[in-house]
């Protein structure tokens, strides 16, 4: 049995539709790896006919970096550090998510105390995350001013995280046991601070852009994604929520302390941009909600269960754990051999499952509707390449 | 209000994977086919108007920090990751043993430590800490791993040269044993047992090849008085 | 007096009478008299065109810098002087020290030539602005006539430039660019139609003296402020602004038309874009906001004397500079509209508006129905 | 109606499949040239409905001579879990594909075999995701040297 391999080349056969001087030519136009919209390093093949998508073809790869390779020879302490590097917008979430795969395969116990710092930190990321998504969305349609109050929250919140963390992108924060260091002394205090200036500000967004009627043009019925369609391609996070799917591991597999808060699971129900952009916007609220309920009760109690210098022996077998981070779900899937390094380490990554349905989504729409589309999907091109 | 209305959200609850889950359904727009809403849209777009035009208005709302005028004022976060400090006691004393558990968990290999024998206590004391900031991520492993609390993260983050072989660091000002062992010998022993180090004394490992020796930056600079920054 | 007459009075007739005298008018009575005047006026035009296009180059583009800035709880350029005033000087020796890259398989001469037709159309226009009574190039008696030519042919550059980089992202924004400006330059020629059936006259100079009774914008009944709205969105459409920024479209176009150029041809890009702006905001301000005629109301003879001692000129900058604020303003919060959106919006609501504001004027000018008479 | 994901329930449609130890969920694993029959089941039968490909790569079990396939399937409609798994010889590693069930696994198949050098049957558009179509290689597999790699010093 053979079978055989493409390449590229292959792929992109010449352009059709030549034969008549009447008819238009389709054209291959390369998007990236370093346009504007690919966040990061992302090259995009357009099959075009005029200002019309024919086809899609991603090829992602520019920033592969061999994260699971490096995983293979690091400890699982040592892992998580690269894991940062992902997905940055939600690095505390990526850490988190490995730390957990490897406490489920060990059988380590995280205290209370922890939890609620983890569960803390992770919605002031996906806060984090979603302002900043919500500005580079403004950006790509044109509207550079929310690119820039986007960052201007980002930066508040990023101030609370890096006074507890020391961090501000690169957080190697969350570990297998626990959490790195203990809370700031300032930091209830500065959270509690940051959350209604959050929410003015959310509410700002929404004059600023969610009201405005060019926006709301330009996402409105585009992109239509199905809810069956979204769970085929694999979509996770908002842009399954937006299809109309409430698949938020925060609510059907509480970890951390979720299931210790109410919040609700915004969907959409037409599963357009439209309803990508505002299931993210709701997010944040609700975000804000889950973190209010968490930050008055945080347990005293120890942050670590495990000395942190020690040797963490995974034991022989396949574990795989998941976790809800701001783009969708993280799975892990760790093979043990009895060592302190993974056999093999495999990450499923939100972005690379997401990304795939633009191939769907974009075909028969223009070049400015690809854009939005790729906004909405809020793809971060690392986690794509790991 | 305009075609958006942000308060119509529909609470209710779906099923997925067998869970009920409690959603909130985020709002469709209105339609906007009559001239009512086309008037709510130019309303909204006044109001899009309004607010960064109250923006411009107010000075006081500019978050621009001018970096290098305001060194003076500049406060980063105390725990800021930026570089890393063998802590010094009052006398001028570290707590490093030399035991290398730092060096085994530095996920890129950053950490590079020489022992040696000491000449008065015939046990195990710190040669050389090297610590190469120019793979260093600054992941806080060597801190947390640290059992004798000798390390610390500093937030002196400007660390820029113009030549990378710079960067390669020797944090211990004295090749000796920690503080613990010192405070057990008579001060007058002191001396022998500690043999003073500068920051970028010595042949460094780069990759296995041996770096060449690097002169210090400046004379004045010469040993590690205030030169961790 | 009730606010309605006030509103109608506004900008009436002042105590001074302007007479006009033009550069070009000037050269051509020294003719007989002495030739070397009538050079030195010419060559004074030429040096104070080049000198106007110097000062607005860089006066916009630090403001638009400032504007944005501040738009965007930023301080802007700070660097380069106090509050940073020589930054768009320190910007030009960076383009000018920059190299020049044409594409190998550019149309090499269309590649050469396309920025500078679009300069030089735009600065044609300034010629012929009345800036005051007695500061304008030339004033000639099809003035309007040959905005509309030039402005149109400001997109031949852009067009150039975006079909000879041998780029299919600057073909597409050349041929939105094409597309685009054609479109609107028939709901901006709509609008200036209603300002000349109002004036009587297609001389620039003689629309602002057609306003010494009171800006078109509200003399003219409501068609004044709708050719007003009209006309400035148009502008805004055809100098590529966001929110109609689609040719160039950095986020989705990577910079359109002027994806291939460097150096001093993309600063002439650049350049020719910011003298657009002036230039549509210095029309708009000349054909509804009464040029450089200052502001009067009714009978405040008080408030009026003191408006009479500002300037002419400064009454027409300071006017123009509040429509370039506006336009940055929008530019500043909207996002972009699709390409077929656009097309919509002049097509299918602009132009019916344009076609309907131009009857109500004419039957308003055939029933001689002014605010003010 | 709660899901069938007892290992009892896969092997009463698919005899062959035997579970596989140490795995944390309910894991099977099934001999190749069962393996796309029994995806389409699990798919399209509503007891199991496991509508979703949640992950797809691969192990390379160097020592034993194999590559291991690895499925982790999620169902929206019942909330289960199920890990299938399949092993192919690692010199010629050949899966039949399973991306006619679920789109996502053309991609994901793709990073199987870019990186893994497991080849899938009747695959569309196999071809390299990540790396150059001419790299040489898969630098997945254990053995996998190349002259720049870097070793940690110890």
């Amino acid at each position: 049995m053979t079978v055989t391999v493409h390449t590229l080349h292959d792929r992109i056969s010449p352009p059709t539709g030549a034969d008549s001087s009447l008819q238009t030519q389709e054209y291959l136009i390369n998007m990236g790896p370093q346009h504007p919209i690919a966040h990061g390093s992302l090259r995009i093949i357009l099959r075009m006919d005029g200002e019309t998508i024919r086809e899609v073809i991603p090829v992602p790869g520019f920033v592969h970096r061999g994260l699971e390779k490096m995983g293979e020879n690091l400890t699982s302490l040592q892992f998580i550090h690269l894991t940062d590097r992902m997905d940055y917008l939600s690095a505390l979430m990526n850490n988190w998510a490995v730390s957990k795969a490897v406490e489920k395969a060990a059988g380590i116990e995280v205290t209370q105390r922890a939890q609620y710092i983890r569960t803390i930190m992770a919605e002031l990321m996906r806060l984090q995350s979603h302002a900043l998504w919500w500005g580079v969305l403004g950006m790509d349609l044109g509207a550079f001013t929310a690119f820039l109050y986007g960052f201007r929250e980002r930066e508040v919140i990023g101030k609370i995280l890096e006074e507890t963390i020391g961090a501000r992108l690169t957080m190697n924060y969350i570990i297998p046991g626990g959490v790195m260091s203990d809370l700031h002394p300032d930091f209830v205090r500065q959270t509690k601070e940051v959350l209604p200036y959050m929410k003015k500000m959310i509410d700002e967004y929404d004059v600023l852009l969610s009201g405005n009627v060019i926006l709301q043009e330009r996402l409105r019925n585009i992109g239509i994604l199905s809810g069956k369609d979204a769970i085929g391609y694999g979509c996770t996070g908002p842009v399954l929520r937006a299809s109309g799917v409430p698949w938020d591991l925060r609510k059907t597999e509480p970890y951390g302390v979720y299931d210790k808060v109410d919040f609700d699971v915004p969907v959409g129900s037409v599963g357009d941009n439209w309803d990508r952009y505002y299931v993210r916007m709701e997010e944040m609220r609700q975000s804000i909600r889950i973190i209010e309920q968490l930050i008055d009760n945080i347990p005293e109690g120890d942050i670590q269960t495990v000395k942190y210098g020690g040797r963490i022996k995974i034991p022989a077998g396949t574990y795989y754990d998941h976790l809800e981070t701001a783009r969708g779900v993280l799975g892990v899937t760790l093979v043990g051999d009895g060592t302190d390094k993974p056999y093999r380490i495999h990450l499923r990554s939100p972005n690379f499952n997401n990304l795939w349905v633009v191939t769907k989504l974009a075909v028969g729409w223009r070049i400015a509707d690809i854009i939005a589309i790729q906004s909405t999907l809020d793809l971060v091109i690392p986690d794509i390449d790991r | 209000m305009g075609l958006l209305d942000t308060k119509d959200m529909k609470k209710g609850s779906g099923t997925v994977g067998g869970v009920a889950v409690s959603t909130v359904t985020v709002p469709r727009l209105k339609r906007h086919d009559t001239a009512r809403d086309v008037g709510f849209s130019l309303k909204e777009l006044g109001r899009g108007m309004k607010l960064t035009l109250g923006y411009f208005a107010r000075p006081k709302t500019v978050v621009t920090s001018q970096y290098p005028e305001n060194r003076d004022t500049l406060k980063l976060a105390e725990r800021f990751r930026a570089s890393l400090k063998l802590k010094y006691d009052d006398k001028g004393w570290h707590n490093c043993t030399g035991c290398g558990i730092c060096e085994r968990i530095c996920p890129n290999n950053s950490i590079i430590l020489t022992t040696r024998k000491g000449e008065v206590t015939g046990k195990k004391e710190l040669d050389r800490y090297v610590w190469r900031m120019d793979s260093c991520t600054f992941c806080n492993s060597c801190v947390v791993a640290c059992p004798f609390d000798a390390l610390e993260m500093g937030p002196e983050f400007e660390n820029a040269v113009y030549d990378r072989r710079l960067l390669i660091y020797t944090l211990n000002r004295y090749a000796g044993p920690a503080a613990k062992v010192l405070a057990k010998h008579e001060p007058e022993q002191h001396a022998a047992m500690m043999e003073p180090r500068d920051r970028f004394g010595g042949d460094t490992p780069l990759n296995g090849v041996a770096m060449p020796k690097v002169e210090p930056l400046k004379k004045a600079n010469h040993n590690n008085e205030g030169d961790a920054s | 007096m009730n606010f309605v007459h006030i509103l109608a009075s506004a900008g009436g007739p002042g105590p001074k009478t302007f007479k006009v005298l033009t550069v070009a008018d000037r050269a051509l009575e020294a003719v007989n008299t002495n030739l070397w005047m009538t050079a030195l006026y010419l060559l004074l035009a030429v040096l104070a065109v080049a000198g106007l296009i110097a000062f607005l180059g860089m006066s916009l583009i630090y403001m638009e810098r400032k504007v944005a800035g501040h738009f965007q709880c930023r301080l802007g350029p700070m660097r380069v002087g106090p509050h940073g005033i020589f930054q768009t000087v320190a910007d030009t020796v960076k383009l000018l020290l920059k190299e020049d890259i044409i594409p190998r398989d550019a149309d090499q001469l269309m590649h050469l030539v396309a920025p500078f037709l679009s300069l030089t159309a735009t600065v044609l226009v300034l010629m012929i602005i009345p800036y005051s009574p007695t500061l304008q190039i030339v004033d000639l008696n099809i003035g309007v006539l040959f905005v509309t030519a030039i402005t149109g042919f400001g997109v031949l550059g852009i067009l150039l430039g975006g079909w000879a980089s041998n780029n299919k992202w600057s073909l597409l924004g050349g041929m939105r660019a094409g597309a685009q400006i054609i479109s609107y330059e028939i709901s901006a020629t709509l609008a200036i139609m209603v300002m000349v059936l109002f004036s009587g006259t297609l001389s620039l100079s003689g629309i602002v003296q057609s306003q010494e009774a009171g800006w078109w914008i509200w003399r003219a009944p409501v068609v004044g402020l709708v050719g007003f709205i009209l006309f400035l969105i148009a502008s805004v459409a055809e100098i590529n602004r966001t929110p109609f920024d689609i040719p160039e479209g950095e986020s989705e176009l990577t910079g359109g038309f002027n994806t291939e150029y460097s150096g001093m041809r993309f600063a002439f890009f650049f350049l020719a874009e910011f003298i657009n702006i002036f230039t549509v905001a210095a029309i708009t301000v000349t054909l509804f906001l009464g040029g450089w005629m200052p502001l009067h109301i009714g009978d405040f003879a008080g408030f009026n004397h003191a408006m009479d001692i500002i300037p002419p000129v400064a009454w027409f900058l300071g006017k123009t500079f509040v429509i370039i604020f506006i336009i940055m303003w929008l530019r500043w919060t909207f996002p972009r509209l699709r390409v077929d959106q656009l097309m919509h919006l002049e097509w299918k609501i602009m132009l019916p508006i344009g076609f309907a504001n131009l009857l109500l004027g004419a039957v308003l000018v055939l029933f001689n129905f002014y605010f003010f008479p | 109606m709660a899901g069938l994901t007892q290992i009892e329930d896969i092997r009463r449609i698919e005899p062959a499949a035997e579970e596989r130890p140490d795995a944390d969920r309910p894991a099977v694993m099934v001999p190749v040239d069962r393996l796309h029959g029994l995806m389409q089941t699990l798919r399209d039968d509503q007891a199991f409905a496991f509508d979703m490909l949640l992950d797809h790569t691969a192990i390379d079990w160097h020592t034993d001579g194999d590559i291991e396939v690895i499925y982790q399937l999620f169902s929206t409609l019942h909330g289960q879990y199920v890990q299938v798994s399949a092993k192919v010889p690692r010199d010629n590693p050949v899966v039949p594909t399973v991306c006619d069930l679920w789109p996502i696994a053309q991609w994901q198949e793709r990073e199987a075999y870019d990186l893994m050098g497991v080849l899938y049957d009747n695959h569309p558009d196999l071809r390299r995701l990540f790396l150059e179509d001419d790299w040489q290689g898969f630098p997945l597999r254990k053995d996998y040297t190349d002259e720049d790699m870097l070793e940690r010093s110890k």
